[in-house]
């Protein structure tokens, strides 16, 4: 009595190397125009053409907002559901088929404001569902309110004298619900964004990949420091499993603890990597140094970019109840 | 004696002696500790057994915990059984059996003039007369003179009958209500053989318990024997109606909502998929469901109601009957997502097991007010079918019916039962799979012509295409959708027509409904006409109101939205139509708009069924205005 | 010409020559980023201090921005103005101003036949022709054939008249807005002074476009007094009614709701606190409430509208007016909520600004089919006040009687506004503070007798006891309570007392209104009812059909729940009444279910407002069928 | 136009010293004997009664569960709300009303499921309001189904073949919320209690307070190798601030960090505590340590009690158009 019988495409169907655009659906985007959203569609349907799932068996679904959007361009199945709402209906369908890719579409109003507790149980619960959160720190839909990310004394449509609250950090917060796969890229960098897709859908269990948007609209240049070229090296800090943690014009800074907490250390000109350079492990159980990474900022430590975490633990929703 | 009427008239104690009784209503009260619930339910299965109508109802201390022995802490079960006719848990007691004075003060009230009672004496200390609140003792100071009390000492027999085991004075007291147990047993005769075998089985586990038991009950029973008190046995009526063959069962409404929304996606070849999040009266749906060890039989603890209902909203994308459990607070938290299933069109039951509100309002207690709710309660234009359970056993057919209509028309459906039925309990025949109603499953096929919302022209659903298949990606959402494509679209006139088609969706439902039929005389001059929980009450009101010759007949509706298309007609056919409902009259405020009829009204909003002779009463008051 | 009627009968080209119109209805379109809803804006500012009476709606595009030219991406400005008798934004376009292709493409079907279109010839280039979706040239082609059509080379023009300035192509093509202002504001002569004046100030901070935007204007009306085509200018009639003194304010259906909740607040002598959650079409106001630097005037932004109501019941429990602002979807995630205000009674305005549904629906479209929900979109008997904006003035007006009655029952209310209200804009007398009904706010006492739940005899609301006031700690809640001690109580005939007195505590509002007053003959042989932003149609087309010389009246409701005493009465004056709504008819359906009165329904769902016309032409018809 | 005119108490209505059972109302608690509430009620009133707050600007709110039924049995202003929303309520209560000193009760199914968005937003925006997180790892009041607290595996009426998620770690979440001030006691401990929630009330922003809570009921000794005599020194650690992390019998183990991870190192009989061994800092702004500090979990490391983070930060609320 298994609902649905998963028919394999043919090659009449879909080229059998399929190109992105086989993945993207008649819709014309409606964006602004430079908005990021573009690009991530982009990654996401060249990931897509990548996975070797067949078309039918992706499903896109999100909640409401601009980004919120993005299922409608491609070819795959859909659901736009409600407002922050996007990971039940993710859970459901995963749980209804587990042979189904499911990817959930999301903004940092839909994640984090209204659909933050879902957007933690999912998380905690590791699921075999990809999360993409589209962060452009603002509401864009809405045109431009406040968003839970919306970092400290922001002046908004519906804060003229500024953000009073502490920003919610997204990789922090996915690792303190557990979460087995945490991401942050950019929108600017299409191969990192690519990578890290393909690294979440091979990862068996729950993913979440921050998404650093910019809304040209209404908060426009919000990573400016992170992903421009000028300063990315300064301030963006591209980790790699295995590596020592450097950053900085010609890698010449290397991440250490001192007692528990993270400090940079400037390495002079030619000076070999120190012994107590930490590197990193995104397969480290515990996750706590993760969550140190997740917390640092510009201007002092670089923003974290990468893989944060990818540990293996029990799936979700496959046969729970065989194993007694 | 009149059959549909109280049935209980027992002699003077000296006078007893073998006689058939029509119906007794028996309750057992006692502390939450003092095993009464399991007393109860072996009581009536036994009865039931023996071929009897069997209604019982349990009655739970209010939710949060009180100190043995007070007023908080009475846990009752309430058994009716007689041979026929017997609809209702009993309106009231005939015979309480009370195992401390706050299970006796409590339940007085619903304990008829002349009732008997047979109360365990040596829990009639000052310390426990004290805790229930009386200020002398019952049953010294006339309390009871209306009453004919047999005092028994319970307590004190049973540690005597278990002197011989190795057993702390807390355990033996724990046997009580099998002492008590087999005294009723031996006053309704019941084979003992059964019972000590099921006590074996039941105490396996701990044998010492099995040992103790056995003893307490054969104790009880004896006394029943030997005391002067009780001269000879009761008999309780057979019912005369043959039982088919089948698997019989003791089903409670609640485990009749989880079997049927199991058997209708087995009868329609789907998986089910039920999310749900615990609530008073509904948990006991979900609970049901999580001991199933059938991959496709999935419930999903979700983090809220509003999780609850989403997953099964994406299950039911992804091709499964999708369900969801919940009571009035949980629906309040559902009507956003709802209104996404209305407007996706996807096939989903929801349940709501009523309890009386508003807010929190009374969780423990029944109640049939969410019937506008279900209709109205989501913004815009939102229409949906709302069908509702008339007794535990309906609960089951009641949501075999509502999967039928989801999956032929495509919809959700919202299900109302309520906490009267929920731990109510019935004997029941499962039917086989292949007798459920035949399910019609809107599967689509790709091809050329393939989309989404082109609609079958006969109910004009949707098709269902669900993800894993070729040829049909497409995608869904809340936004209003262009005819058949199913494409965004914010067009005026396409905005009015999906309006429509939505509508008359819904409205077609009534279609496929059995043409309304009256219990009594079709042109009575009164109708009776309710819906839910209250058939039992109405049902035997009818019936004993015709037996007195009364020109009185009833309809229950199990749905409530579209309502039956003969339903004006036959509401005109009676000269006046009461409408009953546990409610302030939302049923009544429908069908007034609907036909425009000046229909009469008798409601409660007291957190309890209605009784039968509240019925009755209502009834001749008004034909006397009539005539 | 007929004043109510469509007003504008402009002669020929060649034959203009100064003339007064009784009313005009001018649009401005163009692209989102053409500064359309300045200019429009403007315009109608002007107007207005001209002593016209103007009503307005602009028109946004659809909430994901498009491609520049695209049909998807067209912002509108639509300004009616006249002499009186204005009631509505229009119902179709006298003269259009379309900036491109794709802005003439999407509002031809709303201009009049022989309507004027002035239009930027500039823009009609072959991209922008097919981004807007037309096959060949419309300026070319005959599809203008039945417009009177003024092409304009205004982007040509206002690259000439900038051509000194260092601008950017960019930079210059944003200041053809002015130019569009400058031609209209020469065809109805308004002050040039005022306007320069006004660009200065409101450019000051980039004197580069104060420069651009002042050259533009003039240009613009320089260009309308040089070209051949505009003979002569155009007036428009002066509103005859004397204005009373006071401050005037260009209102928006939700700057009058914000505003009305902190003059409302102001009068009670209360801090006001509103929790919001950003939701088209209501965002605007909260984020007018945003800019107060008032520390007792108070928005707070939650994490979802749950948080939002649940936040306003907090501050109204501590003593503020409670209230929060949202639309239907909002609303369905507040249900549960709002049940906790009525059950605890507390004083909360709960504000839907209604868009088309259901689910997501149509968010950038109208619609008033939230009416069934706001009554019973909560489980339980579970009653509310529920009142509805007519106008965009009135929706200041509605909120300050919600407020009323919200602080004299001590109850939640709901205020209906919709989308076509939110942003339409009227000119409005703001009242002075004390001009405000008053308000009674009952604060209890401390006192040996004090009882959270004891009744005011004559309103039956209870006492706010407020915390940080000794001497009247108490614990409210969800659960149901005993009569005046509001302790929590599960006991049966309370929970019906309650429940009957949370009713007669709602029913008991319509004591406070005044009596019933129709538009027209209190005895015409047809009634058009109405409530909500149809007012202004129902009204005119009432006014037009009463010229014509038909039995028509009209009557709009403010207060929908509970209705007004008289209103079965009234109805049964008018032989027909005819209910009109933009939902599936939802008041009718109620007014079926209280008054047993078979009426007559007028219903449009399609996202938009009545048109005059379609009202005039339904009661002609259902005229006919009455003789 | 300030709302409400606060009347400070007179001594005719409360002792100048008030005793804890001038804040207990006149209702008979009703909790199952035994259960952890009744220990929690205790505390509180005797905090209550120490603060120096008249009892009229106390106000006492809580969600729906057992550990929500807190409010009724004290003599302060309350308000038992809707399951999970007692944040929410509180928010508006303290805006209304910054003068009134508001405590929040909740459960772990209350302030973890239903409500975990509430919680965390209230953590992040750092109000003046004091939070208990009534912690029994079970529905109390629904009668034993699982809640977000539950062990991985645990039994439940819901989960009758275990369940199968991963367990939320409230601490941990609370620190990646941005909270302000973190504790963890247990309901064993009544001065510990005491000396918390005073603590708590003494911070100026948001305090979030873990009391683990024993269900006699439903999940009985579910913290007992914590609290019971024979084992809590080898399983709870108790911080204290500017010391060393010591536990265990005679308190002869220490924690140390190792490349950012923790590690127990058992001390040999005299042993010094040793130059790296990590002294508690609950007022270090980066809260990575704290929130390693509450990922620890017996049986390999100690589950740490007391308080982990405690930092000053703009309280939210307090006129936030003042500043500009
Ligand atoms: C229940 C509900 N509340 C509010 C809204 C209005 N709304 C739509 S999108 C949105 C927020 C958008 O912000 P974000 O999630 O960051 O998405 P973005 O537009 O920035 O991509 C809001 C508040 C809604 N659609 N439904
Ligand atoms: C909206 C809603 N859903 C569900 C419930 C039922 N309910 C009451 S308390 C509770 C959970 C109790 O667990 P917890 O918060 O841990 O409190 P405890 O009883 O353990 O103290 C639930 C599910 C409710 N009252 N309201
Ligand atoms: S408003 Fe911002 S997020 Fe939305 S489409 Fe435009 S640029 Fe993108
Ligand atoms: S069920 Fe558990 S939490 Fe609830 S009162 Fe009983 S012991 Fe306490
Ligand atoms: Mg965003
Ligand atoms: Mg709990």
């Amino acid at each position: 009595m298994i609902p649905i019988t998963v028919v394999p495409t043919t090659a009449a169907e879909l080229p059998t190397t399929p190109s992105r655009t086989d993945f993207l659906s008649s819709s014309t985007p409606r964006w602004c125009p430079g908005c990021g959203c573009f690009a991530v569609l982009k990654s996401l349907t060249a990931t897509y053409a990548r996975l070797g799932v067949p078309r039918e068996r992706l499903v896109t679904i999100s909640g409401i907002g601009c980004t919120s959007r993005l299922p409608y361009y491609t070819a795959t199945y859909g659901f736009h559901t409600l407002h922050g709402r996007a990971p039940t209906v993710a859970l459901g369908v995963k749980l209804a088929n587990p042979e189904l890719s499911v990817w959930v579409i999301s903004g940092d109003g839909d994640a984090l404001a209204i659909g933050a507790n879902h957007t933690l149980h999912l998380l905690r619960r590791n699921p075999n569902i990809k999360m993409l959160l589209l962060n452009n720190q603002i509401y864009g839909l809405t045109k431009g309110q406040a968003s839970p990310t919306s970092p400290r004394g922001m002046v908004t449509r519906s804060t003229p004298y500024g953000v009073a609250d502490t920003p919610i950090n997204p990789v922090n917060l996915a690792l303190a619900a557990g979460a087995t796969f945490v991401a942050r890229v950019a929108d600017t960098n299409g191969a990192m964004m690519e990578e890290v897709f393909a690294a979440a859908h091979a990862h068996r269990g729950v993913a979440l990949v921050e998404v650093l948007l910019n809304c040209v609209t209404f908060h426009d240049g919000a990573y400016a420091m992170i992903t421009d070229k000028e300063t990315r090296d300064d301030y963006a800090l591209v980790m790699r499993p295995g590596e020592p943690l450097l950053y900085g014009r010609q890698q010449r800074k290397v991440l250490v603890a001192d007692r528990g907490r993270l400090v940079a250390l400037p390495l002079a000109d030619g000076e070999a990597i120190p012994e107590q350079a930490l590197r990193h492990d995104p397969q480290a159980t515990d996750s706590s140094l993760a969550q140190q990474l997740a917390f640092m900022a510009p201007p002092d430590l670089p923003c974290a970019m990468g893989i944060f975490r990818q540990v293996q633990a029990p799936v979700y929703g496959l046969d729970p109840k065989a194993d007694d | 004696m009149n059959q549909g009427h109280a049935a209980f008239d027992l002699p003077d104690p000296d006078l007893i002696q073998v006689q058939t009784l029509d119906e007794i209503t028996v309750k057992f009260a006692g502390d939450s500790g003092d095993g009464i619930q399991l007393a109860g339910q072996k009581f009536a299965l036994l009865a039931s057994a023996a071929g009897e109508t069997v209604r019982t109802l349990p009655d739970y201390p209010a939710e949060i915990r009180s100190p043995a022995g007070s007023l908080g802490g009475v846990s009752g079960f309430q058994v009716r059984t007689g041979g026929g006719g017997i609809h209702t848990p009993g309106d009231r007691i005939d015979l309480l059996v009370a195992m401390n004075p706050a299970a006796l003060r409590s339940n007085l009230p619903e304990l008829k003039a002349n009732g008997i009672i047979i109360l365990d004496e040596s829990a009639f200390t000052t310390a426990n007369l004290d805790k229930a609140g009386f200020s002398g003792n019952p049953l010294e100071d006339g309390t009871l003179r209306d009453y004919r009390v047999f005092p028994v000492p319970i307590g004190k027999l049973t540690r005597g009958a278990l002197k011989g085991l190795a057993l702390s004075n807390k355990q033996t007291s724990r046997s009580r209500n099998f002492f008590a147990l087999g005294l009723i047993c031996w006053l309704f005769p019941r084979p003992r053989a059964g019972v000590d075998e099921w006590i074996a089985q039941r105490f396996a586990a701990t044998p010492e318990l099995a040992e103790a038991n056995h003893h307490a009950f054969h104790a009880g029973w004896n006394y029943g024997e030997t005391a002067e008190y009780f001269v000879s046995p009761l008999r309780v009526a057979v019912d005369p109606r043959q039982r088919s063959a089948g698997v019989y069962r003791f089903v409670s409404g609640n485990a009749a909502l989880a079997k049927g929304l199991v058997q209708s996606a087995r009868r329609a070849g789907l998986s089910l998929f039920l999310g749900g999040y615990p609530i008073t009266p509904a948990t006991e749906v979900m609970q049901e469901l999580s001991r199933y060890r059938d991959p496709d039989v999935r419930m999903f603890q979700a983090e809220d109601e509003i999780a609850a209902i989403g997953s099964a909203i994406g299950a039911a994308f992804a091709g499964a009957l999708g369900a969801t459990s919940t009571s009035g607070p949980g629906l309040s938290l559902m009507g956003e997502f709802l209104n996404l299933a209305v407007i996706a069109e996807l096939p989903l039951v929801v349940i709501n097991v009523q309890r009386a509100g508003p807010s929190t309002g009374i969780p423990t207690k029944s109640e049939q007010a969410d019937l506008l709710q279900a209709l109205h309660g989501r913004h815009g234009e939102s229409p949906l079918p709302v069908l509702a359970a008339a007794t535990p056993a309906d609960c089951f057919d009641t949501v075999v019916e509502a999967s039928r209509i989801a999956l032929r028309y495509m919809t959700p459906v919202v299900v109302l039962s309520d906490l009267s039925l929920a731990s109510s309990a019935e004997v029941w025949r499962e039917p086989a799979l292949d007798e459920l109603p035949e399910f019609t499953v809107h599967r689509a096929v790709a091809g050329a012509d393939f989309q989404p919302y082109r609609r079958d022209p006969q109910t004009l659903a949707r098709p269902w295409a669900v993800p894993g298949n070729p040829g049909m990606e497409h995608v869904i959402g809340g936004l209003e959708k262009a005819g058949a494509s199913g494409a965004v679209c914010y067009e005026a006139e396409n905005h009015a027509t999906m309006v429509q088609l939505r509508h008359d969706k819904v409205a077609g439902v009534a279609a496929d409904y059995p043409a309304t039929t009256v219990h009594g005389d079709t042109d009575a001059r009164l109708l009776l006409l309710g819906w839910g929980s209250s058939f039992g009450a109405i049902r035997e009101a009818t019936d004993r109101l015709r037996q007195r010759g009364r020109p009185v007949a009833c309809l229950h509706l199990r749905h409530l939205n579209p309502l039956p298309r003969d339903l004006g007609e036959t509401l005109r056919r009676h000269r006046t139509v009461l409408v009953i409902e546990n409610n302030s009259g939302q049923l009544w405020q429908l069908l007034r708009a609907e036909y425009l009829l000046d229909l009469q009204r008798l409601n409660k909003v007291q957190g309890t069924a209605f009784r039968i002779t509240e019925i009755t009463e209502a009834a001749e008051s008004l034909l006397e205005t009539l005539t």
